[in-house]
């Protein structure tokens, strides 16, 4: 069991290391729209540190889901899935698995650039850290919630655009905590804790929830 | 060990591919499927390896269901499909190492490479599979078979694309896991004799049914 | 008397029983609808001086409001029971309440965004009330999206049905954020029911016309389960028997 | 009458709105029943051919 | 030559319309992606209107790279590109073909819904038709950059990290342009023809160079 | 017309697959390439294409090099790869008409449904492809040769996934067309008699070499 895990998310893992796109992808693209805004919207200090919880949020959704299009296809369209499937393993671990790679890939390096963003966006040193922890928390959601979507539109014809409109409302509460927690701690005297254990629960609910549907969507979408 | 088959029907969107088809597969039995192109090889295959849902009828497994079995079922079964399930930007070890861990067994490097050489692949385990010509990307996945522990062999049209030298290799290493105790069902559009062994034939499509045992 | 239910989950028997009830419900819907409009606009005159006259929106406006979200939780329940019994009919009912809802949610969209209009002076704000509809009507098109883009009906009244479950553990978290966003100040989140503040004749003419909205939607459900029973059960006996096609 | 038409000024509001509600409810309930036709137009379609198929067959 | 055009140009609408939805899957999309943004940043009125050009932008990007990875992967996969090299037609005229599909199906929604982008962040209605022009002219421009970046890192190893390298950067300018017009068209007294010649000029050497510049890479990429 | 090849070789990576190699094939002529797996038959045929660059030698349509009359050499040429080139979402016939158009002429769509029905495919003509079978994709692509009117024919393995009847009936097109004054070269493992037209054969790898003509 334990085993299968390891298998499956060192082979992801080993995959995108050969390929080495997706990491940078994601990357380029959470920094170009960070960048894109105090171009768009001019420099002004205030308005930007006010923005910059939103964006950070907003710029990880769209990169989340920018990978989640081949989280599953590429496997599919070679024909190692159905084999992952005929596996004496459990579905929902091995799934597991791909969901931690996809995350290590694409949530872990947002995590850690958010320093930089703090940088550019002028935000105080508490709340980078905060921002840090808050992704760390959230992020994984992205990816778990994601790959439920990715099992069911697997195959279909404008998969990645149809994908991210079916994921992206359901990617909102996150959003909603995540950036209100990284305002808060701007704020003075409001507690942030509230925040971060609506997060943590969010993120408990997906781990026991999202392999185990993502293991039964996979199965609907294989025959 | 015993696969029994009963009264099955398949449809596949508004087409019904066969029904009412029974039969039963022993140990040291091979069963030839075969069938003009789309009357339903692939689809009974999956059917039987449990990846499509079939629309009345069972598989039994030993008596049991093959859905209640599951991953029990699941461990005694090797599927080889239309697509050899390799994964281009990895090396041929690197593929056929994958493949037999997440079959359940670890076999070690060097029984793998030499499983490699045996199926033709001498100086060719450490190219990205990419770079390798369409019958070596078929010899990758077949690798496979030279390493594993299971008793029943799926195998969808396994000679497509293999060389003459190849073709002779894997008859032999089918007949060998059939005689080893093991079965095999397959299908093939090529004339491949095999001999040892109980074969039997079952054909689908106009003349659906289990044809004379050889 | 004991109801042979699953008699009734059968395609065939359960379209010729819509057959039958679909005329009622459509008698029901036009006349609950048009009571309830009567009512609202012409025995509300001491209610609504000049100024308040735009509230006459309501009646259409909460009425589909209420159907959008009713809609939806109707919607997952037949999916849900697909999932869980695997009959075709629970499907069938799932994706035929789909874009009933969907077109609730729209109309109350519009309706309420011409409301803001005379109200607030602006066609759109970032209101949490509005907010959800829009994401709930997100939702729907995802759904309805998801469905359409598989072909095989098998598969996509499994996938669309998972979604809907999905959809049903997420939406509630979704409403509760858009209308919380700020933990700190909603421990105890309670929304202050704004029938209260309405006025007894108005509301008599909203509930009137609510009624007749949910008997609408009996009825193009119905009317949309037929259809699709047809369609997919074009090849069998009793369709080729039926009195429809033959004549 | 005018007067009650125009509402106090809000006419082409209120009357908009119930507008829009009721088209689309009416465009549903339309594209159902099209629906409906063109459905059954296709099933005595494929019957009619198959029936004369069969007549071919049973001639030959 | 034009007919060989016509007949990829239907090819790619064919497959992109072999659903009548997806179009419609594209719209709503794009209406998804807006209606995040005050969720994350708050709802204040003022800001919106100010980060409305940015959104836009964003929007655009998004949808373009989404759409941009299958743009010739999917032809490369399944053998139809090499078909395509070996017709008796100019190939630049093809991948012209090929990304103006790209560009109608991704682009041109963008600028039609436009107007409800407007509705929904109070934008005056001047600015809307500067904003509905610029995107008129920039969204070409970064399918025809995108297309040039899909074809050197077709069915590359790393491919990946090389799109992103090329591509991004590349696209930059036009982001930082057109989303400028639209604000500069919301303050007073503010030119915005600079902008516009600026990004007719970018659109005029795309136009130029990007089918020739593709589909040499095509060939590289396809020994 | 003649396709005239003079020591020709070809490298991939860091192996060279071939050296010296020269043929030539004239009208109603048919050229069957052998080989192992890995030889270098896939290479050698896009090579021909025009696809792949030859690391020496020339390739000479008519006398003149194929990369001077680029246009006008592919008009003359039809390849068939390992890949169907077929689009899963598109129907059968859309699929045909698409590749033909592209090819440069436009044969009228009776035309071209009779083709699919002539290679077996009644009836899934207006089936999305991707719910065909595997064998029945291959004629998909395969139906492009009932209506081609190239010269050339570049076929690598097209026996591939088809049935026996399909296999022969396949025989019999190449047939007709090496007899009408086509030419054409194809590589397959399989054993396949073809008899008409004069055969040449041409063997890649350790004994590379052009073969006795029959
Ligand atoms: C959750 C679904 C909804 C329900 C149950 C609902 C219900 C109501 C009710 C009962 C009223 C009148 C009573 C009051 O003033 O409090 C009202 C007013 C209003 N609604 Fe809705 N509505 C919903 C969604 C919407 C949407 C989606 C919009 C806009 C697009 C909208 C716009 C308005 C406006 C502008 C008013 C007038 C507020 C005022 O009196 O100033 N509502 N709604
Ligand atoms: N993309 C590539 N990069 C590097 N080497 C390659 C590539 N493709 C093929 N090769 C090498 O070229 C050799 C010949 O390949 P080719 O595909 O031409 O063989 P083939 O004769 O067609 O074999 P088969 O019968 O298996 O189709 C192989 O040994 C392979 O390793
Ligand atoms: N995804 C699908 N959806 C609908 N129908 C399908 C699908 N896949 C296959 N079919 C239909 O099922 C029938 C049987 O297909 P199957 O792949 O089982 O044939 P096969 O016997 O393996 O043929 P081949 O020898 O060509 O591989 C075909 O006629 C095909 O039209
Ligand atoms: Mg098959
Ligand atoms: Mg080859």
């Amino acid at each position: 069991m334990l085993s299968a895990f390891w298998i499956v998310l060192k082979r992801d893992l080993l995959l995108a290391l050969r390929r080495r796109n997706e990491v940078f992808t994601v990357l380029f693209f959470f920094i170009v729209v960070i960048s894109l805004f105090p171009l768009g919207v001019g420099v002004e200090e205030k308005i930007l540190t006010k923005i910059a919880p939103g964006i950070v949020w907003i710029a990880a959704l769209l990169a989340s889901t920018l990978a989640l299009d081949r989280l599953f296809s590429s496997d599919f369209e070679d024909g190692t899935l159905e084999q992952l499937l005929l596996t004496p393993h459990s579905l929902s671990v091995m799934v597991f698995a791909k969901i931690v790679a996809h995350w290590l890939l694409t949530g872990l390096p947002l995590v850690l650039i958010a320093p930089l963003v703090g940088l550019l966006y002028q935000i105080p040193v508490d709340s980078i850290a905060v921002m840090m922890l808050v992704l760390l928390l959230g992020t994984p959601v992205l990816s778990m919630i994601g790959a439920i979507g990715a099992a069911l539109t697997l195959g279909l014809r404008g998969g990645g655009v149809l994908l991210s409109f079916l994921v992206l409302p359901l990617y909102i509460p996150v959003l909603v905590y995540g950036a209100g927690a990284i305002s808060a701690s701007m704020a003075q005297g409001v507690s942030i804790q509230p925040y971060l254990l609506l997060l943590s629960a969010f993120m408990i609910l997906s781990l026991i929830f999202a392999p185990w549907a993502t293991a039964a969507a996979l199965k609907i979408s294989i025959e | 060990m015993t696969l029994q088959v009963n009264n099955l029907q398949c449809i596949r969107g508004d087409r019904e591919l066969f029904s009412g088809l029974s039969f039963a597969l022993q140990q040291k039995q091979l069963l030839m499927l075969e069938g003009a192109n789309g009357s339903g090889k692939t689809t009974l295959l999956r059917t039987l390896c449990g990846l499509y849902l079939q629309e009345q009828g069972d598989i039994l497994w030993d008596g049991v269901s093959i859905r209640k079995l599951d991953d029990q079922y699941r461990q005694e079964l090797l599927y080889l499909g239309h697509y050899n399930a390799i994964k281009m930007d990895l090396t041929a070890l690197e593929n056929l190492r994958i493949n037999t861990l997440l079959g359940g067994y670890n076999p070690g490097d060097n029984a793998l490479m030499q499983a490699l050489d045996a199926i033709g692949l001498f100086g060719f385990e450490d190219y990205p599979t990419r770079q390798l010509s369409q019958g070596q990307k078929r010899r990758v996945a077949l690798a496979r078979l030279l390493v594993s522990k299971q008793k029943l062999w799926i195998l969808d049209e396994p000679f497509v694309a293999l060389d003459v030298a190849a073709v002779e290799l894997l008859q032999n290493i089918i007949a060998a896991h059939v005689d080893a105790g093991g079965m095999a069902i397959l299908t093939t559009h090529q004339e491949v004799p095999l001999t040892t062994g109980a074969v039997k034939r079952l054909r689908l499509g106009e003349k659906q049914g289990v044809l004379a045992d050889a | 008397m004991k109801i042979n239910w699953f008699k009734y989950a059968a395609p065939m028997n359960f379209y010729s029983l819509a057959g039958k009830l679909i005329p009622f419900f459509w008698i029901a819907a036009i006349a609950f609808t048009l009571l309830g409009l009567y009512w609202g606009f012409f025995k509300t005159a001491d209610v609504l001086n000049d100024q308040k006259q735009y509230y006459r929106i309501i009646y259409v406006h909460v009425a589909s409001a209420w159907m959008a979200m009713w809609l939806y939780a109707v919607m997952v329940f037949w999916a849900a029971l697909g999932l869980i019994f695997n009959t075709r009919l629970s499907y069938m009912m799932a994706s035929a309440t789909a874009i009933t809802g969907a077109n609730m949610t729209l109309i109350a969209l519009i309706t309420g965004a011409i409301w803001g209009k005379t109200s607030w002076g602006t066609w759109w704000d970032w209101d949490p009330k509005l907010t959800t509809f829009l994401i709930l009507l997100f939702i729907y098109m995802g759904y309805l999206a998801l469905q359409s883009a598989i072909d095989d009906t098998r598969r996509s009244d499994k996938a669309s049905a998972l979604l809907a479950l999905v959809g049903l553990a997420i939406v509630p978290v979704i409403y509760f954020a858009v209308n919380c966003p700020d933990p700190n100040e909603c421990a105890s989140l309670h929304q202050e029911s704004s029938l209260k503040r309405v006025e007894a004749n108005i509301l008599i003419g909203m509930l009137v016309t609510t009624l007749g909205f949910w008997m609408y939607s009996f009825a193009v459900i119905l009317m949309r389960v037929r259809n699709i029973i047809l369609d997919r059960e074009r090849k069998t006996s009793w369709v080729s028997k039926l009195k429809e096609i033959n004549q | 009458m005018s007067e009650f038409f125009s509402m106090g000024g809000f006419g082409v509001y209120i009357w908009s709105a119930m507008a829009v509600a009721f088209v689309l409810i009416l465009l549903e309930t339309i594209s159902l029943i099209i629906q409906r036709k063109s459905i059954i137009r296709d099933i005595k379609r494929v019957k009619r051919l198959e029936q004369r198929r069969q007549k071919e067959q049973t001639s030959r």
